[in-house]
């Protein structure tokens, strides 16, 4: 089982990564992208700990349909997380907002 | 390895709690509450099916080239579990984003300082 | 400031207990549960050769029943709450401007494979991983990807309200079945068959086909009210 | 034969994931969004690809099901770097500097009606 | 260890290296079509990563989650695309 | 009349192909795994038949198949190249690419021939499909060579258009 | 086909799923259904009662055919079938005041309330009868996300918000549950309760205080204690009228009983009770004076209803025998009188945006029927002596001289002195103020005052003759505390 060190290692940085990532970043669909991406590594994770169906659950799920109501979501409000946009200091590059 | 596993997988799903509770108390953003309560849901996700391991063991399902080696299974419960609980999870978010949307179109923000009429 | 240092308190607090009460957990060790049982017995009393699918459906299969209602709940309460009174001479259209030609027939080969995909998950729920829930959130995937890739494809909600309440009902008349034979709710009453054979584990197989219906149907039926109501210019109100 | 079955699985298994790396590392070198499109779906799309026949070739009983995957990758992966490539120059994402030729640049914004 | 012990340990480094680089460009990718492109090439990753470990460990029905993965992570990705040319 | 039994056609070769399919997912031969799949497949068959197929019967013509095999062979062979140029320009410290959009002309006819040719153009040499309209393709090339419109359409697509036209558009 | 417990999970869901297929055929059709339902458990409440209190044991019904600690079982015994009858027979009478409610709603959007409308009652009764502590969990998320649905249902009031906080410490309140059910699947290796309930006295201290406190706070939430109720007063100020009485009569008993359950069946542990008298009584007291503030109705009624489940948190926090009865009964009169005046006081600020208590001035002219009713309501849950609320303040504050515990006493003395205050103030208004708004009044409906005077005459009934319910009160009670019968009746059944 030695193999398992280096991916599950790779797995926490990758999960735990894009959880921070998807509370701080302040652009809502990048925050949506990094959702998915947690996703992604739940679904290997489970799949390391020997639970399939669960992985299976994980991935229908996580991959398209919380995905595109999400997105829907967004598409309906606003991308931007703050609502002020003279206060955010990180601005959304031009091109991004729509 | 064995403790290795144990800080990997339960550390990662006590943390992906502790990241959610977080975006869900602290941040402002309607939206961003919802996604912290859904990565609150996978880390508890990732504890049910940890607890449920056992090492060396497989999945508990009998397809030929398994059928003897049952005492290796790992437990079969905690998934059964999660399995209601992500189904569970999916509606609270589809409700909770609706909500959202609602909110939205009512207010024109998606900021929870400026929804106020109630008090918070 | 002073919210942040009182969430910064509750998660040191919460995160400790957490720490604390859950490594005390041995992690990987067998233990003594009711786990051990049903691994036994899945497949010997009902010949299922998945022990998560013999719980979810057959030992707790309440739990089964309430899900399934979680979700029919879901999709019911969106409808109410995404309600809107149609206006006159409204179009109904999903997406905004079609998409290339080229993802179009892409989603139109890929769209019986899928939907093919998630028969062979939710008829297999008792042999691999999957199960009715899997299965329909693949099928509904699947309608997924033609709504967004055409404009014009019609959900007919009057089908998918028919489906879903036939699906719903043969899962809870099937629960009365055994009540009727003077057995439990939800109990099996079919012959269970063979391990490894697609005809086991009696009434499994059936309650997961509808499941997999029910949950298709529902989540198709949250996808399209979500996006039907998605047009940002037309939503002024209140 | 078997043995040589099982070297032949070791080596597509390489090939494979050395093409899954290199794919991985033009995501990560390249200079904009399409070449890393380039890259990322070429590279990975053939390591998964070997690596799948690879497996095929380890475990001889999964072949079918193997192999209907490897359709699907073939199928899924470049509709779907299609798919971004329009998304992105669509939102507006000019791929590189003026100098260089740009024929899509056109038809923008000419809305064509299909379907 | 065997050399197939080697083996694995060595596929499966390299593989998680290449899950490593697309985070990396997840993370810095100035765009949201970079890190959808990550994404995309995160979810092949898996793919692969899964039909490896299913081999493994020696289980047929594991396929399965790679396949449906195979399947899904098309369209979570098509509808990131379809988002940002403003389809949906 | 002729219509119909085209339609008939058309419906039992996406069948034979979903039951293919069918084969491929469950991996058995049980008669009880055969009879649900040949109700499933027909049902979804029945559904879907008229989006899927473009073609019918018509396909599976030994000539087509002989041309379906060489263009397999092409393309596998344009991929792995394709990959190797790839492989080559990441490894390279100085990335020597020199990218841009061009467009060329098709002369495929049917839709499926011209997903299929985007999709192999995705997948082969430094060219990535942005966008298909009408009978224009628009190619991002990685490594651009030329300008001229007829030496494009020669470098890029000529292979592939010369085997995809036999299969499909005769 | 046998009358079993099952019918009160299975019917409504079966009718739940065939609504929208009826509503196709018929529009009323969707809205009589769950009517016919409704009576329905009501009629097999009456039998089933009847059968365990004259036969004098518990009815234990397996399900899926799997003994208990392998399959799910649902318990109907004294005090769960007191609760699962009250909640039907309280829902069939909440259904004839919605019948006619708000006309002008659509039909599509009518459909949609009945559904959710119906599985809110049934999760709360699901809550109650399960035997399974992971299904318990189930039927509280069905119960939560028709809740969450039906807050937002009006869409030109501020319901979303409300339904939006809602969810949010709703999550967190499931969260901590799945967790406590997590940490005591590893400890005890089961779900059943009765099982755990026996194995639980082999668990390490530490683990059980940890999982003590996670199902405290989830269960505290859901039952309105202290810090944790924020969220009720805007849930029953938004939601619809009848919605409001079905929260205050059965949502939040569910989560008070999810609580007892927990601490005296599963942990059984004696050290937490002065915790719940504590919080119970911080709870009460806090609400009532927010109350006295208050200057809409539904919202003083929302606090007032939270003052008097901090009364039954108290009362069962006392612990005896004695204490214990006088909470069941508090929680039937709750039940009942809250229900009765918010289904009242619904109609009397009825087409009022605001619904602040100005509106009320002087309706008692207007609307005579409507406002007698709320002012019979109002001296009830006060405790006057005619009425059925005195006789559980007076069983409650017996059973605390019992005990010495004279601070509860006096809390409670100067909490009804509150209540008193501000419920005199309503009625005061009500019937000796000039009408001064120009809103226009809604005439109730006949369904609508027959309802509210069912809700009377038991209110006046018990009143009378509290001997009516204090037998079945008496038999719940003994039940509630009698730990070893229930693991054994559990766990005995399908037993050859």
């Amino acid at each position: 089982m030695i193999w398992l060190v280096i991916p599950v290692i790779v797995l926490v940085i990758m999960t735990i990564g894009a959880a921070v990532y998807a509370v701080v970043s302040k652009n809502l669909l990048y925050a949506v992208v990094s959702t998915g991406v947690v996703s992604l590594g739940l679904s290997l994770m489970f799949f390391i700990l020997q639970a399939p169906d669960v992985a299976l659950t994980e991935a229908a799920i996580g991959v398209a349909l919380t995905t595109i109501i999400f997105i829907i979501t967004i598409r309906n409000t606003t991308i931007k997380e703050c609502c002020d946009e003279n206060k955010s200091k990180i601005g959304i590059k031009k091109g991004e907002t729509k | 390895m064995n403790e290795f596993l144990t800080i990997s997988f339960y550390g990662t799903a006590i943390v992906l709690m502790l990241i959610g509770l977080y975006a869900a108390l602290a941040k402002k953003n309607l939206l961003k509450i919802v996604i912290g309560l859904s990565i609150i849901d996978s880390g508890l996700h990732l504890l049910f099916v940890a607890i449920g391991f056992i090492s060396n063991g497989t999945a508990p399902i009998f397809s030929p080239e398994v059928l003897e080696s049952a005492q290796q299974m790992v437990d079969p419960v905690p998934q059964a579990l999660v399995l209601t609980a992500i189904v569970i999870g999916f509606a609270t978010t589809a409700v909770a984003l609706a909500l959202v949307i609602r909110l939205y179109k009512h207010h024109n923000t998606a900021a929870i300082d400026e929804i106020k009429n109630l008090k918070w | 400031m002073i919210k942040q240092f009182f969430v910064i308190l509750i998660l040191s607090i919460v995160g400790y207990f957490l720490v604390d009460a859950f490594f005390k957990v041995p992690f990987g060790e067998k233990r003594n549960n009711v786990g051990n049982y049903y691994i036994e017995k899945s497949p010997v009393d009902l010949k299922v050769s998945n022990a998560v699918t013999a719980i979810v459906v057959n030992y707790r299969g309440f739990d089964t029943l309430g899900e399934v209602t979680v979700l029919f709940l879901a999709a019911t309460g969106l409808g109410s709450i995404m309600y809107r009174r149609k206006q006159k001479g409204e179009k109904e259209a999903r997406a905004k401007n079609p998409s290339s030609r080229i993802i179009q027939i892409g989603s139109q080969i890929l769209f019986p494979m899928i939907i093919l995909l998630g028969g062979y998950v939710f008829i297999h729920g008792h042999l691999s991983p999957g199960g009715g829930f899997q299965g329909g959130a693949i099928i509904a995937t699947a309608s997924l990807l033609m709504l967004i890739s055409y404009r014009k494809f019609k959900i007919n909600h009057n089908t998918i309200t028919w489906i879903e309440s036939i699906a719903g009902v043969v899962f809870a008349s099937l629960g009365f079945v055994g009540l009727v034979l003077g057995r439990t709710f939800l109990e099996n009453f079919l012959p269970s068959g063979e391990l490894n054979d697609l005809l086991s584990g009696g009434i499994i197989g059936i309650i997961y086909i509808a499941v997999g219906f029910k949950v298709a149907s529902e989540l198709t039926g949250v996808i399209d009210t979500v996006l039907l109501n998605n047009r940002p210019e037309a939503q002024k109100e209140n | 034969m078997g043995i040589f079955l099982v070297y032949f699985g070791y080596f597509f298994v390489t090939i494979g994931a050395i093409f899954l790396f290199l794919g991985a590392l033009g995501i990560y070198r390249m200079p904009d969004l399409y070449t890393r499109l380039q890259a990322g779906t070429k590279a990975s799309t053939l390591g998964a690809m070997s690596l799948i026949l690879g497996v095929a070739f380890l475990e001889p009983d999964w072949w079918i099901k193997l192999i209907i995957m490897i359709l699907f990758i073939a199928f899924s992966n470049p509709l779907s770097s299609h798919a971004i490539a329009r998304g992105s120059y669509k939102h507006n994402l000019k791929p590189f500097s003026k100098e260089q030729i740009d024929a899509y640049e056109e038809v923008e914004e000419s809305k064509e009606e299909q379907e | 260890m065997l050399f197939e012990d080697y083996f694995n340990l060595v596929i499966m480094a390299i593989i998680s290296l290449a899950f490593l680089l697309g985070m990396v460009r997840f993370f810095k990718g100035p765009t949201a079509s970079d890190r959808v492109v990550a994404l995309d090439t995160i979810s092949t990753l898996a793919i692969a990563a899964m039909v490896y470990m299913a081999h493994i460990f020696g289980r047929f029905i594991y396929i399965d989650v790679s396949l449906v993965y195979a399947v899904l992570g098309f369209i979570g990705v098509l509808a990131f695309a379809r988002y940002l040319e403003g389809g949906i | 009349m002729k219509n119909k039994a085209q339609k008939w056609g058309r419906f039992l070769y996406t069948w034979l192909i979903l039951m293919i399919v069918w084969y491929s997912y469950t991996v058995s031969l049980a008669s009880a795994e055969l009879i649900t799949g040949i109700i499933v497949t027909g049902l979804i068959a029945a559904l879907n038949f008229t989006s899927f197929t473009h073609y019918g019967f018509s396909l599976f013509h030994p000539r087509r198949i002989l041309y379906i095999l060489q263009f397999s062979f092409v393309f596998l062979v344009a991929l792995v190249k394709s990959n190797i140029q790839v492989a080559k320009i990441v490894i390279n410290p100085k990335l020597p690419v020199n990218p841009g959009i061009v467009k060329f002309k098709t002369t495929l006819k049917s839709d499926f021939a011209k997903m299929v040719l985007a999709n192999t153009i995705t997948l082969t040499p430094g060219t990535l499909t942005v966008d298909l309209i009408g009978d224009e393709f628009y190619i991002h090339w990685l490594n651009m060579t030329s300008h001229d419109e007829a030496a494009i359409y020669e470098d890029i697509a000529a292979d592939f258009e010369k085997v995809l036209i036999k299969i499909f558009d005769k | 086909m046998v009358i079993s417990p099952v019918h009160y999970i299975a019917l409504p869901l079966m009718a739940a799923f065939l609504i929208p297929l009826f509503g196709k055929l018929n529009k009323d059709l969707a809205r009589i259904i769950p009517g016919l339902v409704l009576l329905y458990l009501s009629y097999i409440s009456v039998v089933l009662m009847n059968q365990i209190i004259s036969s004098n044991t518990i009815i234990v019904e397996i399900i899926a055919g799997w003994r208990p600690p392998w399959g799910i079982n649902l318990v109907f015994s004294p005090f769960t079938g007191f609760l699962a009858s009250m909640f039907s027979m309280l829902g069939f009478v909440i259904w004839m005041y919605t019948y006619n409610f708000k006309p002008e709603v659509d039909n599509a959007q009518k459909q949609k309330f009945y559904v959710l409308f119906m599985m809110l009652i049934t999760g709360a009764t699901g809550i109650v009868l399960t035997g399974d502590i992971f299904n318990l969990f189930v039927f509280l998320e069905i119960t939560a996300i028709s809740a969450y649905s039906l807050t937002a249902f009006y869409r030109e009031r501020d319901g979303a918000e409300a339904a939006f906080k809602y969810l949010l410490i709703g999550s967190f309140s499931s969260t901590l549950i799945l967790l406590a059910i997590l940490l005591l699947y590893t400890q005890v290796g089961t779900l059943n309760m009765a099982e755990i309930a026996l194995k639980m006295p082999a668990v390490d201290p530490y683990m059980k205080g940890v999982i003590l406190i996670l199902f405290f706070v989830g269960f505290g939430i859901e039952a309105e204690m202290f810090p944790l109720n924020g969220w009720s007063p805007d849930v029953y100020t938004q939601a619809p009228g009848p919605i409001g009485a079905i929260f205050a009569g059965m949502v939040v008993k569910a989560g008070i009983y999810g609580l007892i359950r927990v601490v005296f069946t599963l942990f059984d542990v004696k050290e937490i009770l002065p915790l719940l008298v504590i919080i119970g009584m911080i709870t009460m007291a806090v609400a009532e004076v927010i109350a006295l503030r208050q200057g809409k109705l539904k919202r003083m009624l929302a606090y007032s209803s939270i003052g008097q489940m901090g009364l039954v948190v108290v009362a069962f926090g006392i612990g005896t025998h004695e204490s214990v009865f006088a909470a069941i009964f508090l929680m039937f009169n709750h039940a009942i009188i809250k229900g009765m005046l918010f289904l009242s006081g619904t109609y009397l600020v009825y087409n009022s945006t605001e619904k602040t208590l100005d509106d009320v001035d002087g309706i008692g002219k207007y609307l005579p029927f409507t406002s007698f009713l709320f002012a019979l309501g109002s001296l009830a849950i006060v405790g006057m002596p005619p009425f059925a609320g005195f006789w559980s303040k007076l069983y409650l504050l017996m059973a605390a001289a019992d005990v010495r515990l004279m601070a509860v006493i006096a809390i409670i003395l100067v909490v009804s002195v509150i209540e008193i205050v501000y419920y005199f103030r309503v009625i005061h208004r009500i019937y000796f103020r000039e009408r001064t708004s120009t809103i226009e009044l809604k005439i109730p409906s006949f369904n609508a005052k027959s309802a509210m005077l069912i809700l009377a005459i038991i209110i006046v009934a018990v009143g009378v003759y509290p001997d009516l319910i204090s037998g079945l009160i008496e038999r719940a009670t003994t039940d509630l505390l009698d730990k070893q019968s229930y693991i054994q009746s559990v766990l005995s059944v399908g037993l050859k």
